[in-house]
């Protein structure tokens, strides 16, 4: 009998579809079938899909929480129905309700980019004012990439941090950044929770004749996480200083490895993290295979 | 009874759309009648029938209400976040219960009685309401919701689940209300004509004050209703559904001006939605694909509803 | 202008709340008061603007469209594509410019043919865009050259390329609305359909226009919002459209239609920039951003409303339906 | 004029809605510079014969020829056809002069020639000899001016054909007789019209021909000249019609409102007593502010002086305590602020009144009894339609009128205002109100009676009071009455206020 796999997803966008694309190679490797649906960023959208996969009887759950608390309750109808839950991407808090966890550090990536950025200010006297825009408030890996980079940035005492919220929105990012340039023309650094922004604070910076490549001494220090064609073009022209990238393709691969053993019921480890990679324009080159946006 | 039967459909356009989806589905998968499915889908649209009876409520006086789905947002986690000091069920409905009538009572005076234009108002309040939301529960699901409230989103009343049950109730009062009580005669008056309810010596200040307050305080029902479904407190967990519950209102037959429409057309709206969308999950249609059928099908279907209902006439 | 007709003018409400806005801003905010704030104000205003001044038409009629954020998307997306698969600039500007007209031209046509009221309408064809969007670029982003970028970054005579944008759309729809045919056919259909029937006036085609136009400012909305984002992000303007609403709203326009103000709405526009220009400038805590917003908002409207009561003293028992929205 | 071919003829023309008939058999020819009078009770299927002439709506049976061309569908302003319609069809948002020109507008389609439109109206408005600002905004006039605009745009399209369905309802008598000269210079342009009235003088003044209605069968047709009055009202209403004089009772001595010096910005220092049983009539022309004095006394808008009903003085006056007070007012504008135009009859009906209707499980609530109750104020009011759960705006203009009125009598009030109670109604149907209010008033109910139909204030009132750009300028007593002299009170700016 064929292999069925539900996949949950909670919205579109390029690197969950990245992270979807290795999960599917990985299944397909294996022929087991994918049966996907995406909940579109609501709560109660995607619980009432992994309930309709649970109606579906398949054998096992990939689920990337819209939040990473409210869809206890149809995890809990998938315990029930004895379907092995996954969860990718995004960890869940009540233990009981998935076998096993696959995915990213945020707080890990959001930490290596703030040590870069630390690395290059460390130099400067005086306040330093850092530029950092957030993800979604109610996105946990936003929020843990932000605890991360402000735990780096400890490092530097005179480092002072401005905060603006996106939505992950680049057009939100876009006229926050040039609003936060406008009140504070001194900002030194700008960290991006997603580095597809990068292009929107380029916008910006060329504006205002900011857009200085990295090397020359006014250049501005740009980080962030994610891994993204975005990122890649701006680190490889000097625009941007260094990357986080999520090794998207390892999480697929792990995600469907630990489907495959729980459904033929053995035993798993709870968590797997998967670290991500720091690059920077020093090594870009060399590390091209590892960056998923990048392309072939 | 066949009169009743026609009638009935007479009115409300989405019932046939509602025949006609369910067979569709029912033939192409056959997880579509089963009891988990089913219950799912019931347990799912709970909250969304409790918002769209109040967003009717405000529909039938030609208003708008967009603040309702964030008042879901803020009264749920209000209500967490009391849950989870105190662990005190009831004071956690009552809380949920009073942030959204407070709500309700700044739209409704703001409204009913400064004159302000609706639209602009509920938006406003909208964003003060998913602000507060966000702050207090600093974007994340408010913890430690007390196991009866989670078990109470579980229980099953005869397969049938027991909040599925309370949006029921809730639809049956206000539709009570609304059809048996001179406040539901005279809503629906001044949503027809509100210079000619003015004439007749009705209270339209007070009318739309209440209309609004029992939005609020039907959206602060939907947001306890929401902790009991999804398990926690969701500070985001209404701004998806704005345009569900406007869609399901309209698309169940009421007038977005006013002075007409019903409680059943909503439930045959949010009826609609919930099979439509549950059925292109089960079909496994892609993700994009589903969008435009999903916009497809309810365009058409409409129309269609529209003409035959026209054509009876 | 004589000084009785200013007083009857309906964007006048939201110009002396963004006056009194900038007074405070100006006040508690240095950086406020630069040249170049006022013209990254005006910048980040131009997208919204742009289409407040196509859905000022669309409101005026009575109508709505929930759609035209998923016309941005659906617009930007092709645009991406297009110059991604063929790289030929001038095709990927023409797909974008007749793509928009086109989309708002099926709303209007679905609206006048088969007479689904506009909400349903535009909310069926927004999940449609919106899906068509997705499938044409698999929710991938997709770089645009920063080059080709002008309609975004440029700038002519020292004033940003977007400025010069949301100037001519202004002045044109000031025009339309009050000087040719179809801004006064707008203003009496929204006024009354029946009268407008009993009247033969061409309601399905300046129906079809109207959306037409909407969709159009779209898509210049969309070229300038993706060169200034710097290519296409997966689900772009989805959302916008209750801004741009709003913005319309704001500037005197009633959703009950029958008459409105194009230069209302831009402010009405300009207005909803400036909440988040002075929310930046303070650095505020980002949990405040939307109470601020939300207080803003209403004390816009209650602007407003004192406007009224002053011009008509008895306005506040004297509700009238046409104030209703 | 007869041996002209026939502009426009008409055979066997036929409408039903959903089955049920609303006109048929109707069957006529109009020659050049004919006026046809189209007569008929409420809801006869008059103003639905107007609507197939001019094209809104598409007639189930029957053919109509143009020129002796026959035409499948009519379009008015191909056709050369315009129509003044029952319910007025303007743009409340729009100025008169866009109004005025909105069909051809002057300059290109890319430049209208706003200058121009605007001399246009103004010629027009000149024609018709009223002063109205082409630049004010419709909605801002009083319902009289908004008629005659109506009328003037209809005017200014009308080369073959001009149907006019009851345009003088809202027209005090120096209006009606200018727009009766418009009429005969149009005449004599060879204009051919059609012309429905409830007005059996208008009827006689102005047309040539007649056709009667009856519940939608055209029962008779001819030449007025050849035809009694009595006859033609017979015709009409299917049985003879007798002239009575309605006998008014003698008021009480019991003063029930007494209005004194009030004062806003439409009217100034309006006093008067209104007796138990007492009618008082108010005349004066169109924009004498007679409609505002009206709604100042139900407390619909804001006025300073005092208002004492029963000897009490109302501090704060609003409908709802006036409400309570038994005091009633029928507004003139009865689609845009009477009548609820999507709900049935049945809750029109019971709007103002509701716990009178209905015997109410607990209060507030069920609404047991409603139909029967409205009903019998139906079957009362003598109302046509279909079914009394039918929305209210498919009855028939003179209909709707009666329902609005059946809503106030029911409250049963002691104090009642009504302002143009007749508007648009038969003349059956007329005076079996007239017959209604005169008892209302021998039974103790004091009336204050707003009108523009100087016949009616004759016929009712024990007084009538006069009024002229706010001023309270004559008072005439029943025995005293003299049309000339009141209408010369109202219109001319020499008389001084009097009284006798
Ligand atoms: N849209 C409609 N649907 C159903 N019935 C209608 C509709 N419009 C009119 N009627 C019915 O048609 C009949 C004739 O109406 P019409 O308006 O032609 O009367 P009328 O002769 O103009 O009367 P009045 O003197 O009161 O204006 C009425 O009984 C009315 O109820
Ligand atoms: N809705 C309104 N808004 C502003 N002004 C009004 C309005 N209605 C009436 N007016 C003004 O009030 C004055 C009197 O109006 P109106 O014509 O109603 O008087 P009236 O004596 O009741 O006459 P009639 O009943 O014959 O129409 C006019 O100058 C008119 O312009
Ligand atoms: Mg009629
Ligand atoms: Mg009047």
């Amino acid at each position: 009998k064929e292999i069925r796999i539900g996949l949950a997803v909670d919205q579109l966008f390029e690197s969950r579809v990245a992270e979807n694309n290795a999960i599917k190679a990985a299944a397909k490797k294996r022929g087991f079938q994918i049966i996907e649906v995406v909940a579109d960023g609501d709560a109660q959208t995607q619980n009432a899909q992994i309930q309709s996969l649970i109606s579906q009887r398949v054998d096992a759950i990939l689920v990337c929480a819209v939040d990473q608390n409210t869809i206890n309750g149809a995890l809990m109808r998938a315990q029930r129905a004895r379907i092995p839950v996954i969860a990718y991407d995004r960890k869940l808090p009540n233990e009981r309700v998935y076998q096993a966890y696959v995915g990213p550090d945020s707080v890990q990536d959001g930490f290596l980019a703030g040590q870069h950025m630390v690395k290059q200010l460390k130099d400067h006297s005086g306040e330093i004012l850092v530029l950092e825009l957030l993800g979604a408030l109610n996105d946990q890996n936003g929020i843990d990439r932000s605890k991360g980079f402000q735990q780096a940035l400890q490092a530097l005492p005179n480092a002072k941090i401005i905060s603006v919220p996106t939505d992950w929105d680049s057009a939100k990012a876009l006229a926050a950044t040039q609003n936060a340039f406008q009140a504070n023309p001194s900002i030194k650094a700008v960290f991006a929770a997603t580095d597809t922004q990068i292009p929107s604070i380029e916008t910006v910076l060329i504006g205002l004749g900011k857009a200085h490549p990295v090397g020359h001494p006014k250049h501005i220090v740009v980080t962030g996480v994610n891994g993204s064609n975005d990122g890649y073009q701006a680190t490889k022209k000097g625009f941007a200083d260094g990357i986080v990238v999520m090794n998207l393709d390892q999480i697929g691969e792990k995600s469907i490895a630990l489907a495959e053993k729980l459904i033929k019921k053995q035993k798993v480890e709870k968590n797997h993290v998967v670290a991500g990679y720091f690059y920077h324009s020093g090594n870009i080159v060399k590390n091209k295979d590892k960056i998923w946006g990048a392309g072939q | 009874m066949k009169e009743a039967l026609s009638n009935q459909l007479k009115q409300n356009p989405a019932m046939p759309m509602l025949a006609v989806l369910m067979i569709l589905f029912s033939t192409l998968s056959p997880y579509f009648f089963d009891a988990i499915n089913m219950e799912s889908i019931a347990a799912n649209n709970a909250v969304i029938l409790i918002a769209a009876v109040g967003m009717t409520l405000v529909f039938l006086t030609g208003g708008i209400d967009l603040s309702i789905a964030t008042v879901i947002s803020v009264s749920a986690v209000m209500a967490g976040v009391i849950m989870g000091h105190t662990d005190n069920v009831l004071l956690g409905v009552l809380t949920a219960v009073s942030v959204g009538a407070a709500f309700g009572l700044l739209n409704g005076f703001l409204i009913g009685f400064l004159g302000l234009s609706p639209f602009i108002t509920t938006m406003g309040t909208q964003l003060i309401a998913r602000g507060i939301a966000f702050s207090v529960s600093e974007g994340i699901a408010v913890q430690g919701t007390p196991e009866p409230v989670i078990d109470f989103g579980f229980a099953l009343v005869m397969g049938i689940p027991k909040i599925t049950l309370v949006s029921f109730a809730v639809l049956l009062i206000v539709g009570f209300l609304v059809a048996l009580t001179s406040w539901g005669r005279y809503i629906i008056l001044l949503g027809s004509n509100p210079l000619a309810a003015r004439y007749c010596g009705l209270n339209t200040r007070w009318l739309e004050l209440s209309v609004y307050l029992a939005s609020g305080i039907l959206g602060g029902i939907a947001g306890f209703i929401s902790i009991a479904n999804l398990g926690n407190a969701l500070p985001g967990v209404g701004d998806t559904l704005l345009l569900i519950i406007i869609g399901a209102v309209v698309l169940g037959g009421t007038s977005m001006n006013g002075g007409e429409g019903s409680l059943t057309k909503t439930l045959f709206g949010v009826a609609v939605l919930a099979v439509l969308t549950n059925g292109l999950n089960l079909l496994g249609i892609p993700f994009y694909d589903q969008l435009m059928i999903q916009g497809a099908l309810i365009f058409i279907g409409y129309s269609i509803a529209m003409r035959l209902n026209q054509a009876k006439r | 202008m004589s000084f009785k007709l200013l007083f009857k003018q309906k964007w006048l409400p939201i110009a002396v709340a963004a006056l009194l806005m900038s007074i405070f801003l100006s006040f508690v905010s240095p950086a406020f008061l630069t040249l170049t704030n006022f013209e990254s104000v005006l910048v980040q205003a131009s997208v919204t603007a742009i289409m407040a001044v196509g859905m000022t038409f669309i409101i005026i009629l009575a109508g709505i469209d929930i759609s035209v954020g998923a016309i941005l998307f659906f617009v930007s997306s092709l645009f991406a594509q297009t110059l991604n698969t063929t790289g030929s600039v001038a095709l990927a500007f023409s797909a974008a410019v007749i793509s928009g007209c086109l989309l708002g031209t099926v709303n209007g046509l679905l609206i006048v043919r088969f007479k689904v009221t506009p909400l349903i309408t535009t909310l069926a064809t927004y999940t449609i865009y919106r899906g068509m969007a997705l499938h044409l670029t698999s929710a991938q982003n997709i770089p645009v050259p920063r080059e080709i970028g002008w309609m975004g970054n440029g700038s002519f005579l020292s004033i940003p390329v977007p400025v010069w944008w949301m100037l001519v759309f202004t002045v044109i729809g000031i025009y339309l609305l009050s000087q040719t045919r179809f801004g006064i056919y707008c203003k009496a259909i929204g006024c009354s359909a029946q009268s407008a029937k009993e009247s033969a006036l061409p309601i399905n085609r300046v129906n079809i226009l109207a959306y037409a136009i909407g969709g159009l400012c779209a898509a210049v909305a969309a070229l300038i919002l993706i060169a200034r984002v710097g290519g296409l992000q997966s689900g772009i303007g989805i959302g916008l459209e209750f801004t741009v609403i709003a913005a319309v709203i704001l500037g005197g326009t009633k959703l009950s239609g029958g008459s409105g103000s194009v230069a209302g709405s831009v402010i009405g526009a300009i207005f909803l920039v400036l909440i988040d220009n002075g929310l930046n400038l303070f650095n505020a805590s980002p949990y405040i951003y939307d109470i601020v917003r939300g207080f803003v908002l209403i004390v816009a409207v209650l602007v407003d409303r004192v406007s009224v009561i002053k011009n008509q003293p008895n306005a506040l028992k004297f509700k009238t339906s046409s104030e209703g929205n | 004029m007869n041996d002209a071919n026939p502009v426009l003829s008409v055979d066997k023309l036929h409408k039903a809605f959903n089955g049920k008939t609303v006109v048929s058999g109707l069957t006529f020819d109009l020659y050049p510079g004919e006026i046809l009078a189209l007569v008929g009770e409420n809801g006869a299927g008059k103003s639905t014969s107007k609507n197939m002439l001019c094209g809104l709506l598409a007639p189930t049976g029957g053919e109509i020829l143009i020129e002796q061309q026959k035409v499948a569908e009519v379009d008015g302003a191909l056709h050369g056809i315009s129509a003044v319609h029952q319910e007025l069809s303007l743009f409340k948002s729009l100025t008169v002069a866009q109004n005025l020109c909105i069909n051809d507008l002057p300059g290109s389609n890319l430049n209208i020639d706003w200058s121009k439109a605007e001399k246009i109206a103004r010629k027009e408005l000149d024609f018709l000899g009223v002063a109205i600002d082409p630049q004010a905004l419709v909605g801002d006039l009083g319902a009289g001016k908004q008629q005659i605009v109506e009328i003037a745009k209809a005017l200014l399209h009308a080369n073959k054909v001009l149907i006019l369905d009851e345009p003088t309802t809202s027209l005090t008598k120096p209006e009606r007789e200018k727009l009766f000269a418009v009429m005969q210079k149009l005449k004599a342009r060879g204009v051919a019209m059609i012309f429905i009235s409830h007005f059996m003088d208008e009827v006689y003044q102005m047309a040539d021909k007649y056709l009667v209605l009856r519940d939608g069968q055209q029962v008779a047709a001819g030449e007025l000249a050849k035809t009694p009055r009595s006859e033609l009202e017979a015709l009409m209403v299917g049985r003879e019609m007798t002239q009575s004089q309605i006998e008014l009772a003698p008021p009480q001595n019991q003063v029930s409102l007494a209005v004194r010096q009030l004062t806003s910005c439409h009217f100034n220092q309006i006093s008067l007593n209104l007796k138990k049983g007492e009618i008082i009539g108010i005349g004066g022309l169109m924009g004498a502010g007679r409609t505002e004095l009206a709604e100042a006394i139900s407390g619909l808008r804001p006025a300073q002086g005092e208002i004492y009903i029963g000897g009490k003085f109302i501090k704060r006056p609003s409908l709802a305590t006036m409400l309570k007070h038994k005091l009633c007012y029928v507004t003139e504008d009865r689609r845009g602020l009477g009548l609820f135009p999507q709900r049935s009859v049945k809750e029109n009906m019971t709007a103002a009144n509701l716990s009178n209707f209905v015997q109410p499980l607990f209060r507030g609530i069920g609404f047991k009894n409603e139909q029967a109750a409205a009903q019998q104020v139906v079957d009362k009011m003598n109302v046509v339609l279909p079914d009394i759960n039918s929305a209210v705006s498919h009855l028939s203009g003179g209909n709707q009128q009666k329902v609005l009125l059946g809503r106030w009598l029911a409250c049963q009030p002691e104090i009642l205002i009504l302002d143009e109670p007749t508007k648009g109604v038969d003349i059956g149907a007329k005076l079996d109100i007239h017959k209604k209010i005169a008892a209302l008033a021998a039974s103790g109910v004091a009336v204050l009676l707003v009108s523009s139909d100087l016949q009616e204030l004759l016929d009712l009132s024990h007084r009538i009071i006069v009024m002229r750009t706010g001023e309270q300028v004559a008072e005439f007593n029943r025995d005293a009455f003299d049309p000339t002299k009141i209408i010369a009170a109202a219109a001319s700016s020499a008389y001084a206020k009097e009284t006798s």
